[in-house]
């Protein structure tokens, strides 16, 4: 039971930081970073419940593979937006990009 | 023979192996073989002052050499020399092989950047662009060799061969993997992440003593490691008449590391922009029919 | 009790932790790209650690790509790369930290007082979880695969397409 | 010395690196056959363990040589073949005579010197003034970030520093005290993106936060690069001992990312002042001029003789005898081949580097076989992939389609050194650094090179797009596209005021000589040079890229399809039926093409003249020792067309004008290397062969 427990405790708490920078970083590219890392922490609650509770299912290791692939369509879709608005307006920050909110 | 003896001369051969690689380093430089050569290199690398330039970036010019050697040396663990002679015989060996050599890209990473200086810059840029690019063609590759195995230890995948040797039964595959090798190991005709004439040495212009020691054997060893890894997957691994499992393995290894420094000394470096165009619109569509022919092959 | 594997889990969690903390503390973006490479391997090295091999080796391989090219994309956005001037990049801090504080509290929580049932301590050999796994792709969930491959030919296309600047090449 | 350390010395000085300064091309003319064995040329300081400094430079090149002595890790040895001192740098450890084959007299001693005495407790680091004060100014400016450029050398500016204490047993040594890191560099941090510490730009827009900085201040006057995107250009100096690039040769460049956003040759590092001190003696002209441009000894000695003979036998032009074609053309073969060794360096091919060192010397010492370099030749032409990496520095020249026969061919276009060649030595550098400008009343402008070789530009009326390069500070060139050619170019406001006569531009150059004021050389104080100040010019004709085109001449500009040879007009080749050589590519490949017939061709012109070569006739040269007059002479080096013009005052050399192919060559750096990779860029910079030497002399 303890090895389930800390691994989700785990997870939980790189979810929180990855919120921490999501909401705290003024950066496209960091905001990016900060998705990542929950992501991740995502990835290792569904490998814990796999492991601990459903080794037989494999479709948990499937959805693995699924996160696997939002993660780096997240990267480069996110990278596309950030090269648009650096090109247009010449900065990345969330500050500057008030025009968007439209 | 005791399993420990076997390994025991196993990595003796392996590290004169390496050595053997640094003397042909020094052929396809000079063009004569000396064999005392790399030995003396050897301590003038190590009774050079060390030297680190300004602002560099701390943490990752100490981690970039270790991180380098590691990863290598992790690579050397999965690779089967002999039939029960592997370290390691990792499930997933054949993935790890690619897993382990974006870490040589990483590492040449940190090293371009921590360096700070605009040749070391550009040499890491063009490392990223260059070993990004072909290590796709190569986890494509090497689920084909797998496809035929149907496993992905890579025992497994030698005993595959056991009627017909990979570089028959999938010669584009074989051909792919031997250039993204050279490529991964930044040889001359890809030597564009360390290039002499334009870049002055590159990601490695401005390291000295102990730090240019661990990478020029990393790098060394990264070669040796490929060319097992060439001979493992396409080259029947240990499968040879007469002499025991591992003296074919290092004969064939030999032979291919004979020819990638062959093949650098008499091509130019490639273009950095042909570099990619290959890659991307040739090798990895290639890579994917690859997987496609042999797909059929099975089935038939 | 406990057991080895309970031990790594932790080692590896901490590493990640750290390694996750620092990506949002230290001023040279270079440096915080690649601690967010640090934790990725520590999440893959969880994975080895509670036996799902084939994912850990490839959240491993594929993370070492990915990062590398969020350095790029970190140096060319970032206003100082190196981190040398220390600026401090962030705003509404405290709002941030309120909520990460309360969302890992609530999930720690929630793991604390569910009830998980059994622990299974049994899982199949790492090459028998490669065939299953293979045949859990290829069988149930095919169609989940198909568009998981679709929605990535997607999203190339339309970054691709939103990042090039039509209108200057029309310019030339 | 404790046991290992000695041990360690005896082992490191089997292991000799070389450095070679300020190339290995200049080093080979001075060798007879490659060091295969005893010692190895490394193209990185960080590897060397001696730095050979070859024959005298200028106090420029010198200091640049110190940063690379400073940067070279210890145990090093400072060798100097030739001079005794060079200011920058500290007293050699090893002094040898410059002579033919010098190193073979010169490595026992270093090796004796580097196994015992450079790993003494006095070996201590060593950093030139010039870099300490640099640091000092880095440091002050500490908000200040972006990088002033400029001064680091061929390698990235970086110095070793005090290096912590590193246990490696060699030498234990804390010198000049503080531990700590004062390494000294002339970049920031050398990361080219959005580099700006927003110190730098103070006027940042703070409208929101105090901490918070509007990154679109900081990026809104970055250059756009071509993808539209504003990133920060890393000045980067691929300075004077680069391996790929000719020995000498340093070219400053803006890099944005890897991509070249403008080069540019400096032209003033190799001034050695020679035309400065002018032999009074006619007669020393010959051995004179062999110093202007080492790598091609031969064609100067021969070109002083003919002007010799033109000027005293007033016979008219003197064609040269059928031994001296020999000469000419066994040198452009040596020439050629050392060209080879250098593009081969930068194309990354060794073998192709060791068989051209290999046949150079043996070519140098006459001892060649034609068949096995025949042999080579064909393999080289047959290299794979060699043809696709060279097809590159076309665009750059590539729109000659009409590049209009009549205007490039006959005009006898000599335009780089109307000033005469002593006012050259003038204003070139006596002060290092600090580029004293010629002081007709221009400002003073601080010590980058721009102001003086801006200067040289300015002498080529002929190219109007070079002359937006000039930033000079005082007059405002208007950056015009290369059609609309009216460019007010404020005239330089001449001290003396007197008005440089004008003269028609590139067009049909009638090159009216301009009228010189000049005190006699000797006493040569501010001579005035009119540099061709602009006036209006007629339309130039088609693309502005064929008049760069018209000036040059050589083997690059017959690899554009233009038939520009001066042998044409020598009597000795129209006999022997020789017609030059050209191909229409005009990029790398055909330039490396044109050379490599060119050297088959003196090839068979060497084996046709062999067996009928008569006695080395020399002409009577009588020197009249009064009245005055001049003496011209022309001669096709390998590089292109050297044209030598001397004016004789009562014996007594007047002032000494040569024109060389290298000042046009560099002007092509600029249009080449537009927009290339850089890797591109430096093939096709060394695909011009320039002679750094012949630069201004």
């Amino acid at each position: 039971m303890e090895l389930l427990i800390t691994a989700l405790i785990i997870a939980a708490i790189l979810f929180g930081i990855g919120l921490y920078g999501a909401l705290s970083q003024t950066n496209l590219v960091m905001i990016m970073m900060g998705i990542e890392l929950m992501l991740g922490a995502a990835m290792v609650n569904l490998v814990a419940f796999w492991r601990y509770l459903h080794p037989e299912a494999f479709s948990i290791q499937m959805f693995v593979l699924v996160a696997m692939t939002v993660m780096a369509l997240e990267g480069a879709v996110g990278f596309a937006i950030a090269t648009q608005r650096f090109r247009t307006s010449g900065s990345v920050e969330m500050e500057e990009s008030a025009e968007l909110k439209g | 023979m005791t399993p420990f003896l076997n390994g025991f001369i196993i990595s003796l051969l392996f590290v004169g192996g390496v050595y053997v690689v640094a003397v042909l380093e020094r052929w396809s430089m000079t063009g004569n073989v000396n064999w005392p050569g790399p030995a003396r290199s050897f301590y003038l690398l190590f009774a050079q002052e060390e030297i680190k330039t300004r602002k560099h970036d701390k943490v990752f010019f100490e981690t970039a050499p270790i991180l380098f050697i590691g990863v290598i040396l992790l690579t050397i663990s999965i690779l089967p020399f002999g039939r029960g002679s592997v370290m390691v015989d990792l499930g997933t060996g054949a993935l790890f092989i690619n897993a382990a050599l974006v870490y040589v890209m990483v590492s040449l990473l940190m090293v371009g950047w921590a360096v700070n200086g605009v040749y070391a810059m550009v040499g890491g840029w063009r490392a990223l662009a260059q070993l990004i690019a072909y290590s796709m063609p190569v986890v494509m590759v090497l689920t084909a060799t797998v496809m035929r195995a149907e496993s992905m230890f890579l025992t497994d995948i030698v005993e595959s061969q056991q009627s017909l040797w990979n570089i028959l039964y999938q010669p584009v595959g074989f051909m792919l993997f031997y250039i993204s090798a050279l490529a991964i190991t930044f040889l001359p005709p890809f030597d564009l992440p360390v290039a002499e004439g334009e870049l002055a040495g590159g990601v490695w212009a401005d390291l000295t003593g102990a730090r240019k020691l661990l990478f020029r054997l990393g790098r060394l060893t990264l070669v040796l490691t490929l060319s097992v890894a060439v001979v493992v997957l396409y080259l029947g691994g240990w499968m040879g008449p007469w002499l025991p499992g591992f003296v074919w393995t290092f004969l064939k290894t030999f032979l291919v590391a004979t020819s990638f420094f062959a093949i650098g000394r008499y091509m130019p470096r490639i273009r950095h922009d042909h570099l990619l165009e290959y890659n991307w619109k040739y090798g990895v569509p290639l890579a994917l029919y690859n997987i496609f022919q042999v797909g059929i092959v099975l089935l038939l | 009790m406990i057991s080895i594997q309970l031990i790594l889990l932790i080692i590896f969690g901490l590493v990640a932790i750290w390694f996750g903390w620092r990506v949002f503390m230290t001023s040279s973006m270079v440096r915080s790209a690649l601690s967010l490479l640090g934790s990725m391997v520590a999440i893959g090295a969880l994975f080895l650690v509670m036996e799902a091999e084939f994912l850990g080796v490839l959240q491993i391989m594929m993370m070492g790509t990915e990062m590398s090219i969020m350095a790029v994309f970190m140096m060319m956005y970032m206003m100082d790369p190196g981190g040398l001037g220390n600026m401090d990049m962030s705003h509404q801090k405290n709002l941030s930290i309120a909520a990460g504080v309360a969302v890992t509290v609530l999930i720690t929580g929630a793991v604390l007082f569910a009830d998980w049932g059994t622990i299974v301590t049994q899982v199949p050999s790492p090459h028998e979880q490669n065939r299953l796994l293979g045949m859990e792709i290829l069988k149930r969930s095919m169609m989940i695969f198909e568009t998981a491959g679709v929605t990535i030919l997607t999203g190339m296309i339309a970054s691709i397409a939103v990042a090039l600047s039509i209108k200057s090449s029309r310019e030339k | 010395m404790n046991f290992f350390r000695r041990w360690m010395a005896k082992a490191a000085s089997r292991e000799l690196c070389i450095f070679p300064v300020p190339g290995s091309d200049v080093l080979r003319t001075y060798q007879s056959e490659s060091l295969s064995g005893q010692a190895r040329l490394t193209t990185n300081s960080r590897e060397a363990n001696v730095l050979l400094v070859v024959g005298d430079m200028s106090r420029a090149m010198a200091g640049q040589a110190a940063i690379v002595y400073a940067q070279m890790p210890r145990p090093r040895v400072l060798v100097m073949a030739g001079p005794e001192h060079l200011d920058p740098l500290p007293h050699p450890d090893v002094h040898v005579t410059l002579e033919n084959d010098f190193l073979t007299t010169a490595l026992p001693v270093i090796r004796e010197y580097l196994s015992n005495h450079s790993w003494k407790d006095e070996a201590e680091a060593w950093r030139p003034e010039t870099l300490v004060n640099k640091i000092e100014e880095a440091g002050q400016q500490q908000g200040h970030m972006h990088d002033h450029g400029g001064h680091d050398h061929g390698h990235e500016g970086h110095q070793h520093g005090g290096h912590e204490g590193h246990d490696h047993s060699a030498h234990q040594h804390e010198e000049h005290g503080h531990g700590h890191h004062t390494e000294h560099a002339s970049h920031d941090h050398g990361h080219n993106h959005g580099g700006h510490d927003h110190g730098a730009h103070g006027h940042g827009g703070h409208d929101h936060g105090s901490g918070f900085m509007s990154m679109i201040a900081m990026t809104k006057d970055l250059p756009r690069s071509a993808d539209g995107l504003p990133m920060e250009w890393s000045d980067v100096q691929f300075g004077p001992f680069h391996p790929g690039l000719p020995g000498g040769l340093c070219l400053s460049m803006k890099l944005d990312g890897d991509t070249v956003a403008e080069a540019e040759a400096d032209q003033n590092l190799t001034g050695r002042n020679l035309l400065a001190s002018i032999p009074d003696n006619p007669m020393a002209l010959p051995e004179y001029l062999e110093a202007v441009n080492p790598m091609a000894p031969v064609t100067y000695r021969l070109l002083a003789q003919k002007a010799l003979v033109n000027f005293s036998s007033e016979a008219g032009n003197s064609a040269l005898t059928l031994p001296e074609a020999v000469l000419l053309e066994k040198e452009r073969i040596t020439s050629h081949l050392n060209w080879l060794a250098v593009l081969a360096v930068v194309l990354g091919s060794d073998w192709m580097r060791d068989q051209a060192i290999k046949h150079y010397h043996r070519f140098q010492n006459d001892t060649g076989s034609v068949p096995q370099l025949s042999g080579f030749i064909k393999r080289v032409k047959k290299m794979p992939y060699l043809k696709l990496k060279l097809s590159v520095a076309s665009h750059g020249i590539g729109e000659t389609e009409e590049h209009n026969q009549g205007v490039a061919g006959d005009t006898h276009v000599e335009h780089h050194y109307e000033h005469n060649a002593d006012s050259h030595s003038d204003h070139c550098h006596e002060e290092g650094d600090e580029y004293k400008p010629h002081d007709h009343g221009k400002p003073g402008h601080e010590g980058h090179g721009r102001g003086s070789h801006g200067s040289h530009e300015q002498s080529h009326e002929g190219h109007e797009h070079h002359h937006e390069e000039h930033n000079h500070s005082d007059h405002q060139l208007k950056d015009h596209k290369q059609e609309s050619h009216e460019h007010e170019h404020a005239d330089h406001p001449h001290k003396e005021g007197d008005e440089s006569k004008k003269h028609e531009h590139h067009g049909e150059h009638n090159h009216s000589h301009e009228m010189h004021q000049h005190a006699g050389h000797e006493h040569h104080e501010h001579v005035h040079h009119d540099h061709g100040s602009g006036d209006e010019k007629e339309q130039a004709i088609g693309p502005g890229l064929n008049q760069l085109l018209g000036d040059i001449t050589g083997p690059v500009a017959r690899a554009a399809g233009i038939e520009k040879d001066h042998r044409l007009e020598e009597a000795v080749y129209q006999q022997a039926g020789w017609t030059p050589v050209t191909a229409t590519g005009n990029n790398a490949w055909s330039r490396l093409m044109v050379r490599l017939d060119e050297i088959e061709q003196s090839l068979r012109f060497i084996e046709k003249a062999g067996n009928d070569s008569g006695s080395e006739s020399s002409q009577k040269i009588n020197i009249p020792s009064i009245g005055m007059g001049n003496g011209i002479a022309h001669i096709e080096s390998p590089r292109g067309k050297v044209t030598l013009k001397f004016h004789i005052h009562e014996g007594k050399l007047a002032h000494v004008h040569l024109a060389s192919p290298s000042a046009a060559l560099a002007g092509l750096v600029k249009p080449i290397t537009e927009q290339q990779e850089l890797a591109d860029a430096l093939t096709a910079v060394t695909s011009l062969d320039i002679s750094p030497w012949e630069i201004n002399p």
